[in-house]
């Protein structure tokens, strides 16, 4: 009887008072369970987590400086031209694959970048939630500071927002150092059909 | 498809020999074809004409090839058989009814839409052929993962 | 055995409507399991509606009816009593069928 | 259905080429929406419930049919309408199918494990609890969502609901407001209601659990919080926990009030 027995080891919450978010992360802990690549781990909130759910995704200017800076901390930016394939680019974007409970681990995942931004014009079932992207390296240029600027965005982009709702695809382990080069290659290669 | 199975089907069509169980027949040769023509040919269809009494009502828009409603109706005098072919599916030929006295010409049926396409929706009425075509579009939702 | 089938026939002015369900996984062979098998090709091919016994509706479909397909019919004119009868068979040769009077 | 999927790019191009504004289309994926939901498959599932609902099964070797879902023993019409709610048997806030999993434990004497080792079936074979919950809802059509929430449990649970919503974990850093918390926004071309707003809601749940077309599933709530849960990148949910049964309670009320129009039909 594991599922009904659950339900009498409640967990106490002041009465009439809202759970905070630590007493949510008791609630998951206790009903959520491990399944295949995704684990326990993935419920504690860490310092940005709990931050963006403490103020509903509106941190005060200091707590954004501050946890921001230790986020830029996280990324590590690779020697040299930073513009990858942009063909490779383009099938990353698509996928929505990798990090779930059914998706194998050490697979290659995917960016689901199309499930929030419009990119190349040519797909047009693109997500609404992120800004459209459209022409991004035809307005940006490819210079230096734009390279790092936009590998550094997906490596981490709460480095620079910190509630953004875009996920942390270095740290997180989504995605590979290769793997955002070649998303920075579909955004800034002229070639691109980003930029057509 | 061999020879005498070939004679055999001309034979159908020309009505010289028609055992109760041809109209029930299912018509292999146009469910298979590959290409609306090809369908059609296999039908015996040729030269419909387009017709404002073959009513076809299909959204324009269809948020999932998997389901697409076509509701057919006609007010052509006489009309005995409904036929329904999407062109760019794999294999067009999507549905052929025949009404008989009792039935009006009247059929609503979900369909697989592939990609987007014209609906050919034809009428067979005193040996002759209508048609009336749509193109329905398809679009495609969710977090594809 | 075949899933369920259900239908629904209502007098309106001057015909019934009939609408009937099939459970039917009308597969088109191109389909892919959960293993990555092809799913062979599996659909309804002949379906037809009697009323009172006599057959008055005849269909041949192909595999790109959507799965558990959904039908509705117009008979001419209708009495209470009328006996409809819808049936099915299919690729495999399994069929199915049932029947409502009209109330 | 890759087929479809290859068909993405060549009808968006058509939808750019006709030049038709948001409201047209719009307009016409509601077309589509009214036109399928005009025959139903949930009603074969609606059949299959009803068989299951009064087959005498489990070690006791009885049917569901003394099943009290909240208006008194085998009383269906109407019920849904009023769950989530507290049951004073169970101690406990409970959706449709917790209290099915209950029923079948303490009426049949089936073991939990036995019921919950495959809460979501596939198209060829639904789950017991995706045919019973098509039966049981379709018995609330035309009446007004009315969740509990006088109880001071039925209370937690909705505050509890609200806090998970708003919840951010996981490893992509979601909550549910990630997708469900902006107005006007979609994923890829779904539009995504934002559903602590009662105007979205409403329709929403309205019309759960539903056939969806593009898998041919009936698909339940349950199943809906498990496949959010599985996107968010987290652990899963268990079936029936505090969890789900919150953030579906939490869902309801926002949505009370509205007439019960499901089972519905999804993309």
């Amino acid at each position: 009887m594991k599922i009904l027995a659950l339900a009498a080891l409640m967990v106490a919450l002041p009465a009439g008072a809202e759970p905070t978010a630590a007493d949510v992360q008791n609630v998951l802990q206790r009903d959520l369970h491990p399944r295949g690549q995704a684990g326990m781990d993935r419920l504690s909130q860490d310092a940005v987590q709990r931050a963006c759910t403490e103020s509903r995704d509106h941190p005060s200017a200091e707590v954004a400086k501050s946890l921001q800076a230790g986020e830029m901390k996280s990324i590590s930016f690779p020697d040299g031209d930073l513009i990858g394939d942009w063909k490779k680019g383009e099938a990353i974007a698509q996928s929505g694959r990798g990090m779930t409970w059914n998706d194998k681990a050490g697979e290659p995942a995917g960016g689901s970048c199309y499930n929030c931004h419009e990119l190349s014009p040519k797909e047009m079932s693109h997500g609404t939630i992120g800004p459209s992207l459209k022409g991004f390296g035809k307005k940006r240029g490819t210079g230096n500071d734009v390279q790092h600027y936009v590998y550094g965005k997906i490596y981490n982009a709460k480095a620079y927002t910190l509630c953004t709702q875009m996920p942390r695809f270095g740290p997180s382990g989504t995605l590979t150092p290769q793997q955002i080069k070649d998303l920075v290659g579909l955004l800034l290669d002229p070639a691109s059909p980003v930029n057509q | 498809m061999n020879s005498i199975r070939r004679a055999l089907v001309a034979v159908f069509v020309l009505g010289l020999v028609r055992p109760l169980a041809a109209l029930a027949a299912w018509n292999k040769e146009a469910f298979s074809a590959k290409s609306a023509g090809d369908a059609l040919k296999n039908l015996g269809i040729a030269n419909a004409q387009p017709s404002k009494d073959l009513t076809v009502e299909i959204p324009e828009i269809a948020e999932n090839g998997a389901v697409v409603p076509i509701e057919i109706s006609s007010t052509i005098p006489g009309t005995t058989a409904l036929i329904v072919v999407i062109d760019k599916n794999p294999f067009p030929l999507i549905t052929r009814f025949d009404f008989k006295e009792g039935a009006l010409p009247f059929v609503k049926l979900n369909a697989k839409v592939g990609e987007t396409s014209d609906v050919r929706v034809l009428a067979e009425a005193a040996g002759k052929y209508y048609v009336t075509t749509r193109e329905v579009k398809v679009t495609i939702g969710g977090c594809g993962g | 055995m075949p899933g369920p089938m259900k239908m629904r026939a209502t007098l309106g002015q001057g015909f019934t409507d009939v609408r009937v369900l099939m459970t039917h996984p009308m597969e088109t062979g191109q389909r892919k399991d959960s293993e990555g098998k092809l799913v062979p090709m599996h659909f309804i091919q002949n379906l037809t509606v009697k009323v009172n016994g006599k057959p008055v509706i005849e269909a041949q479909t192909s595999q790109a009816i959507s799965r558990n397909p959904v039908f509705s019919f117009r008979l001419k004119g209708g009495t209470k009593g009328d006996k409809i009868e819808v049936s099915w068979v299919d690729n495999e040769g399994e069929s199915n069928r049932t029947e409502v009077a009209l109330a | 259905m890759k087929l479809v999927a290859i068909a993405v790019t060549a009808a968006a191009a058509a939808l750019l080429a006709v030049g038709a504004s948001a409201q047209d289309t719009a307009k016409e994926i509601q077309r589509y929406r009214d036109m399928i939901a005009e025959g139903s498959p949930a009603e074969l599932f609606e059949l299959d419930g009803e068989t299951l609902w009064k087959k005498p099964q489990g070690p006791k070797n009885v049917s569901l049919e003394k099943c009290d879902l909240g208006v008194g023993p085998g009383v269906l019409k109407g019920a849904y309408a009023t769950l989530p709610r507290y049951f004073k048997d169970a101690d406990r806030v409970m959706d449709l199918e917790t209290r099915l999993l209950y029923c079948m434990t303490t009426l049949q004497g089936r073991a939990p494990e036995e019921i919950t080792k495959r809460p979501f079936g596939s198209a060829d074979k639904p789950s017991e609890m995706e045919s019973l919950s098509a039966y049981i809802a379709a018995q609330s059509k035309g009446m007004k969502l009315e969740p509990g929430l006088s109880l001071p449990k039925e209370k937690g649970s909705f505050e509890l609901g609200r806090a998970i919503f708003f919840q951010r974990t996981g490893a992509w850093d979601f909550s549910c407001a990630s997708c469900h918390g902006q107005e006007g926004v979609r994923i890829r071309m779904q539009d995504l209601p934002v559903l602590y707003k009662p105007q979205f809601a409403r329709p929403v749940i309205a019309t759960w659990p539903a056939y969806r077309v593009s898998t041919s599933q009936f698909v339940t709530l349950q199943w809906r919080m498990n496949d959010c849960f599985r996107q968010m990148r987290t652990p899963e949910p268990t079936f029936g926990s505090e969890t789900t049964v919150a953030l579906i309670h939490f869902l309801t009320v926002t949505a009370q009030g509205e007439t019960y129009n499901g089972p519905g039909i999804k993309r």
